[in-house]
């Protein structure tokens, strides 16, 4: 059992049940072979899930795996990696699952900044339920629960993870698998919540929902993969670039050829520039792709431990607790 | 040394403002008769949640004893002494004291604003309602600045140590020293002198005011000898405090962690605050977002391999009923401990009841079932709460443990118990890896007897396995949508439960013979005036016997036989009749149901007239 | 024409994978049968959660229908017929079809691969095990892209029409003409002509397949008459429609708004989806970010004078229970339907079952007492909304609908009511103010017969007031710690529950004798079975009667005197025995409890066989 | 009854159960104030609220009120907006209330922007249980449930607003009538979902946690009151200012006098420089008050209502919806 582990030796006997075609599938794939990929092993690492077609995946890798309740997975996970600190604890959560039921969860621990990999699926829609529109879901929406079209605006994940308070936030498409292995691997690396949206294709209820940006006619105009300490430029010809107005306060884009001075250089740490990027609007600007934000800080595991008297150890007896008041004996 | 009374019991009710200090005034008083070995039972009676203007009704504190050298089980029916620290205080106790009783009265606080704040028209002291108690009036507060006077505090600050000249005199009243809480007071101001020093001052002053004032010529010391307690070493405990270091010692016992998940809520945070010092212990505690985050993370650290437990009140446990499903399903240990408020809804959150038993043993959906197990006093939570861990652990499963806003703040003297003859707690390991056997299923292969399965948790070399809400394999453990295996599954987590009942020990009975006329069945913190009650009705020569619940779900195995030895049973309970629907239910029995539901203890007295009309009802040719 | 069988009712059952459109290929064989004046009832069998991968067993979607000459009332025990479109199909289905059905079997989808899929190792065409059915074999996939071919589609698109080929056949096999389901096709693709091209294509091909191919050598064309129904105007109908467009009716019938607010779950979403088709009539949607919101925002339209109404399944109605206590306390009215599904936890989201009795009933913290009512057929589900809605409005208190994932999804003729016909439902209207009286008091001011307070919004002219969760003044409205006043606000939450039975019908007779030796007891939707059953039994000369409960908290004031009729009383029910424990507490009778959770409905035979049983074993001189 | 109304006719005979001293007092009297300033009646008005102490507050305004259950005031109250669209609703919650228990629900209100004035006493402790650190107590808050000082990093309920996609917030101190009464009036002015912060001393379990900027000899150093249009200058001679230091992309102290043309000029509608206000650091910075961000767009519920094929009117019946499918007589 020394050899390396591939991503075969993660994963289960259990019969994948996505319908054909949906983007789980390839998310599965780059998460079984970054595993493999950063080392870990199957006894220490947990998958925690909360319900939905995206909760399913526990089932399917091969390490200690939680599906537990609608929204809750968070909570399950929190208390999981607080009293098994050395664990990794990977979160699979939903549109519908982290942000409608279990919104409250996912906002707590990314304040306390749990070291937990929280992936969110984003199909934009409850695919289990038969395909009502979700909190992620655009204006118009037409679903089973809204026949005339949704009104709710809907809720932008980055923003409402860094309005939590979250340190680490990323972004992937589900059939990107090297994007998406290496927000993953940023995702581990990050020692706090880290917050990973991933774009997923629901086939059979929101088809294509993301194809402004993911079709491969689209892809290089309509994405731009950051990378921190590079140039924020995109296009086919990568002649287009992402500069600030300090005017507007807004993100323009640039001719990255004419105005190469002016280009936003990737900084993961500065928030204020991460907030504008999450809050892009499509088509007129390029989908920002990689770890949008990210800036250390202790996670809540180990202020926790540190600020725990023996550190979650044993180190006196109850016999003597009892005793710690005033006694007397009658004989 | 001026003349004493003695008595055998006495109940005194002290009465004040919130911001009075009159908890901190009867613990004090207790502390002091509990080393005096008096046995005793407190009973604080706090306001409705805010507190409320000064001199209000609504915001008067209440802090009840019953004292005894004979065994004390209530904080008794009716106080003998009553102190009143405001025209309030008086108006709301005054009904519920006994006749006849001395009632101390802080004079300087009965003035004619305080009197219209507490909705008197006309002072009590001179209107005549007072006829026929013993009043002994002094002004309090008055007397407190001048103790203090010298010390150069504030009026305000002054004015607090009000309570200490009152224990004080209250000392004097019961014949005690104030050596112990002098010494309290100057350990617990030690590193504020003025402070110490004017509450030393106060206290002092009080004691020698009821030597050397007239006050004697009215009051006369009571002395109330010491109880016999068996031999032992002994503390004064409250029910969260049992609570929490039954949870700690059963967490030693079984050698593992324990992790506690709570969200505060009335009354059941005593229980958080206690365990968050208990971290030596390996105790840790976690203030979650809320009470669904709070089950959820108990299971995670379960699922962690931690004991993992969880507590709230009604309102709090409706929102855990999902998650509990959840440890059910996935065959978790887990512990969620209901400290039971008024209902429904917000209802009563400071009063006490008994009506969250349909919620512990019906409130979830599907056919659910959990052990129910119950606390009667403040030192028997410690046990209770190793008892449920004991169950958890053996049979993976949740136990719900039912306690009450009572039993909380309630205490009692109580004997240390010997903790090496506790019983170490089994806990279903890790088994070695099976290669023959898929490892899902190894986490599945669960004990014939008690229906565990083995805990293995996150960390364990090559077990990895998956757990979830969804209906498993009964051999696999994977997820089955197969409906035999669903009807077989559903057996299994009953038998489970009913397997509880091959390892608990036989009902007992509290009193009496195992074969009668009446059966009293009691549950919970209605043990002491039932028990009070059943005594003194058996005293007059009656048939009555008394059966009093820890396990409610399941019952012992051979409650039906008892039950089937008397004629008729009664369920006193407080609620609207939860046990009753229960017994009803498993003996097809029709007891007689004796219910109260205004937020306090049962009366001894009321009990007794109930038990005394049940069997006058009883037809003479019923008998067994 | 061929020559034809004539039966008096035919079980029919298709399977194919969840794409091969079986619900909506059994839909419309139904909408022809009804149109026929068939009586009939389905049961659409969803696989579990999620789409599986094609051809795997986990994966097979059916759809059963019973139609007869005769009343039917339930989707039949063992199909007749059973349509397979694939390998994994016939496997799922073999074990519970009768003994020598026609098998059609869709036979180019039996390639090897799609048997290994479905876990054949065998071809069953050819391993014997379909010895004794009649076994009838079409290349549907291929007949059918043939039929499509001139059309011009993509394959795929062209295998999609499957489903319409094999109704056309199978209408052709119950001699009925592919008229109706033309009709619907054209309709329903009117703006994509290629589809409605291809798919009529398809219809009338494999009804002509069935009259020129030599499949009319294996099989006969059946017949099944018109049934007798009252004369009257008939729709068909789904239990979750039926359910939905009682609630409108009812809102017209009380003339208020109506505001639904839910959260999606499995079998729960259909209300949502069909109520948010209703604007028309003053009913109002709204997708809630959680069950909790999805209650909470039904009680503040409640407060806002609109009928709120809830729904979800098990699950979701345990994340409610907090908040319907607040409806209680509040005194508002609150429709909260249960579409029950296998639990616990997770459990069997697709599959049946009732075993959320005990939670609709005792599933709250403290004294907590709700009307629950339970539909017992698909059109049913429509009275039932309205006497519900009907409890809430006179007695101003939540009520509990229990439905389950079966009546939701299945189907039967419905005679369309006559809604003049339907009472109005009286509302406690907001009163004139009242100078002499507190406002606060005015909506406190509760009818003595229901208990009913009047009904005051916000919007209304000088009736303000507060409302809470905290215990409330009996008199006054107002906050209330006090003891006493909590004791009669409990007894007077109890009585108002009561008080339903003084306004609800008798309850009847289903079957039978009023006196008698068994009486059968049943409740939701197992009346189709347990009535089959009883009624085969009685046949037999046997003395069993049968009650079938829509009223279930309280019960009707008869029942007892029902139950007392008989000497043993008998309890069918898809839990592990709920219902039982109910009757238990309420009667204090020992009924037998017959248990089924296999996730599907009860099978008649299997009931005759336990009525039988339980007549022999009664002594004979037990008689009444 | 014509006379303009009182903030007395908006008392009701209800005693007040807070402790002598507690913040709730100030607010009340604002409140009631502002209500006979705005012109409000009592019919039209309902006050809606969690539990807590704050929560009492509907049974101290004579309007229709509701006490709710712990943390679901923001789903009760858009029950209650939806259906009865002119009523004025606003909420009162606290800390604990909104933000632990609550926190999704009033991530959803604000997100789905309904018209609701939010009023948030922040006292960052819960006072109803006694005195428990809350999501908002600072790290190291010494409480019974946190007896060696909490380790949770705290919310910004600013920052959790704007990052919910709330198009109103607001910022106040319990005492100060005229900052208090100026945002409540500005968030009964705004259609859609308001959120204002209050800054709430709790006397008995966290006295004087904002004493840095609410004691009086801080006030003018230590708090800058924002007017949309207004430059941004505060201190005790109005000589500091607010400006945006474009390099670190951060807000900075410069003397008013020598930089007055770097210093900003408060954008109510600007998201960017909203979110570094709420997020400056004390006391390093002064507390920004008054109306901090402020975009209009269309609340949920007037969307709704014009997306509702009638308008929420019975405008069909029953009888012909029963028979829209099809149907078939029997004779
Ligand atoms: C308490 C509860 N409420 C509702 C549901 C039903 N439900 C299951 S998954 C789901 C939403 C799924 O959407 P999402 O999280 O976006 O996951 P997806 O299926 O799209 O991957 C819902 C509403 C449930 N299982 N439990
Ligand atoms: C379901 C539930 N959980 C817990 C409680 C207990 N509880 C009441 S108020 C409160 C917190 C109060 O804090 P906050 O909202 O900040 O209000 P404050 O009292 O500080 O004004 C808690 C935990 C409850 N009433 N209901
Ligand atoms: S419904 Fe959508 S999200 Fe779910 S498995 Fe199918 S394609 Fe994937
Ligand atoms: S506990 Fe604090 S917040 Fe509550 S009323 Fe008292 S001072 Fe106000
Ligand atoms: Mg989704
Ligand atoms: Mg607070």
């Amino acid at each position: 059992m020394n050899a390396p582990l591939t991503h075969k030796d993660f994963t289960t006997s259990q019969e994948v049940r996505w319908c054909p075609g949906c983007g789980d599938y390839a998310i599965l794939r780059v998460v079984t072979k970054t595993l493999a990929e950063i080392g870990a092993t199957r006894e220490n690492t947990a998958f925690v899930s909360g319900i939905g077609c995206s909760s399913r995946f526990p089932y399917y890798v091969e390490s200690y795996g939680f599906h537990t309740i609608h929204g809750r997975a968070p909570a399950v996970a929190t208390g999981l990696k607080l009293t098994n600190p050395e664990l990794d604890v990977w979160v699979v959560t939903g549109d519908g699952d982290g942000l409608s039921i279990g919104g409250n969860h996912l906002l707590h621990a990314l304040r306390r900044n749990v070291d937990l990999n929280i992936l969110l699926f984003n199909n934009e829609i409850y695919g289990l339920t038969k395909g009502q529109y979700s909190p992620t879901s655009r204006v118009g929406t037409r679903s089973p629960s809204s026949p005339g079209g949704s009104t709710d605006m809907p809720l932008v994940p980055g923003q409402f993870a860094i309005g939590a308070g979250s340190k680490f936030y990323a972004r992937a498409i589900d059939t990107d698998k090297v994007g998406l292995g290496e927000v993953l691997k940023a995702s581990h690396a990050h020692k706090g919540a880290s917050m990973i949206e991933i774009y997923q294709n629901c086939i059979v209820y929101n088809d294509n929902v993301f194809g402004g940006f993911t079709d491969k006619e689209n892809v290089k105009d309509s994405q731009i993969k950051l990378v921190h300490g590079e140039p924020m430029v995109f296009g086919a010809e990568q002649n287009k670039g992402l500069a600030f107005d300090i005017k507007t306060m807004a993100i323009t884009v640039v001719d990255a050829n004419k105005h190469a001075d002016e280009i936003l250089v990737h900084d993961e740490t500065n928030k204020v520039i991460a907030q504008l990027l999450i809050g892009m609007p499509r088509p007129q600007f390029p989908v920002a792709l990689g770890v949008i934000f990210h800036q250390p800080a202790d996670p809540f595991d180990k202020t926790y431990y540190n600020n725990h008297v023996s550190g979650m150890k044993r180190t006196g007896n109850i016999k003597d607790v009892l005793r710690k008041t005033t006694t007397w004996k009658v004989d | 040394m001026t003349s004493k009374t003695e008595l055998e019991s006495v109940v005194i009710r002290l009465a004040g403002d919130s911001g009075d200090g009159m908890q901190l005034m009867g613990s004090q008083f207790v502390a002091t008769t509990a080393k005096l070995g008096n046995d005793f039972a407190t009973f604080p009676d706090y306001p409705a949640e805010i507190r409320a203007p000064v001199g209000t009704t609504f915001g008067v504190s209440a802090y009840q004893v019953n004292l005894g050298s004979v065994s004390i089980t209530t904080a008794g029916d009716e106080p003998h002494v009553l102190v009143a620290f405001n025209p309030a205080a008086l108006k709301v106790n005054l009904a519920i004291i006994a006749k006849g009783a001395t009632i101390l009265l802080n004079s300087d606080a009965f003035s004619s604003r305080n009197l219209t704040k507490a909705g008197y028209t006309e002072d009590p002291r001179t209107s005549g309602e007072l006829d026929g108690y013993n009043v002994v009036e002094a002004d309090i507060g008055r007397l407190t600045l001048e103790a203090v006077k010298e010390l150069g505090l504030s009026k305000s600050d002054g004015g607090r140590c009000k309570n200490l000249w009152a224990l004080g005199l209250l000392l004097w009243m019961f014949d005690r020293d104030i050596k112990m809480v002098s010494e309290w007071v100057s350990n617990k101001f030690a590193k504020k002198e003025v402070i110490r020093d004017a509450n030393l001052a106060a206290l002092q002053a009080g004691h020698i005011y009821g030597e050397a004032s007239e006050i004697s010529a009215y009051v006369t010391p009571i002395a109330v000898k010491a109880a016999t307690f068996p031999p032992g070493e002994y503390r004064s405990i409250m029910g969260a405090e049992a609570l929490a270091l039954g949870l700690a010692a059963a967490a030693e016992k079984a050698d593992r962690k324990m992790m506690f998940c709570g969200y505060p809520i009335t009354p059941a945070s005593a229980l958080l605050h206690r365990l968050s010092q208990l971290g030596e212990l390996g105790v840790g505690t976690f203030q979650a977002e809320d009470e669904i985050a709070a089950v959820c993370s108990a299971i995670g650290a379960a699922f962690g391999g931690a004991i993992g437990v969880t507590a709230s009140s009604g309102p709090g446990i409706a929102l855990k009923a999902e998650a509990i499903g959840l440890a059910v399903n996935t065959e978790l240990p887990l512990i969620i401990v209901n400290a039971q408020r008024g209902g429904p809804s917000t209802g009563l959150p400071t009063k006490t009841e008994q009506s969250d038993l349909y919620q512990a043993v019906y409130g979830r959906n599907g056919d659910t079932p959990i052990p129910v197990v119950a606390t009667r006093s403040p030192g028997d939570c410690f046990y209770v709460a190793i008892e449920a861990v004991r169950i958890a652990l053996r049979h993976m499963t949740p136990v719900i443990i039912l306690t009450d806003g009572y039993l909380q703040n309630a205490a009692e003297p109580w004997e240390i118990p010997d903790v090496d003859a506790i019983e170490p707690i089994a806990t279903n390991d890790a088994p070695a890896r099976d290669e023959d056997v898929e490892r899902q299923q190894q986490a599945f292969t669960r004990n014939p007897d008690t229906g565990g399965r083995p805990w293995i948790s996150p960390g364990t070399l090559d077990l990895m396995h998956r757990v979830g809400g969804i209906e498993k394999d009964i051999v696999t453990g994977h997820i089955s949508y197969d409906g035999e295996n669903h009807s077989a599954m559903s057996d299994l987590r009953a038998n489970k439960v009913k397997s509880v009942a091959d390892f608990i020990p036989l009902q007992e009975l509290e009193m009496g013979e195992t074969k009668g006329r009446l059966l009293v069945i009691g549950w919970g913190s209605t043990y002491g005036p039932i028990y009070q009650a059943v005594k003194a009705v058996r005293e007059t020569g009656a048939d009555v016997s008394y059966v009093h619940l820890t396990y409610i779900q399941p019952f012992c195995k051979n409650l039906g036989d008892i039950i089937n030895g008397f004629d008729q049973v009664m369920v006193p309970e407080m609620n609207m009749g939860q046990l009753n629907t229960l017994l009803k239910d498993r003996f097809s029995i029709d007891p007689i149901s004796v219910t109260q539901v205004t937020g306090q203890p049962f009366r001894i007295s009321n009990l007794k007239k109930k038990i005394t009309a049940a069997l006058k009802a009883m037809q003479p040719g019923e008998a067994a």
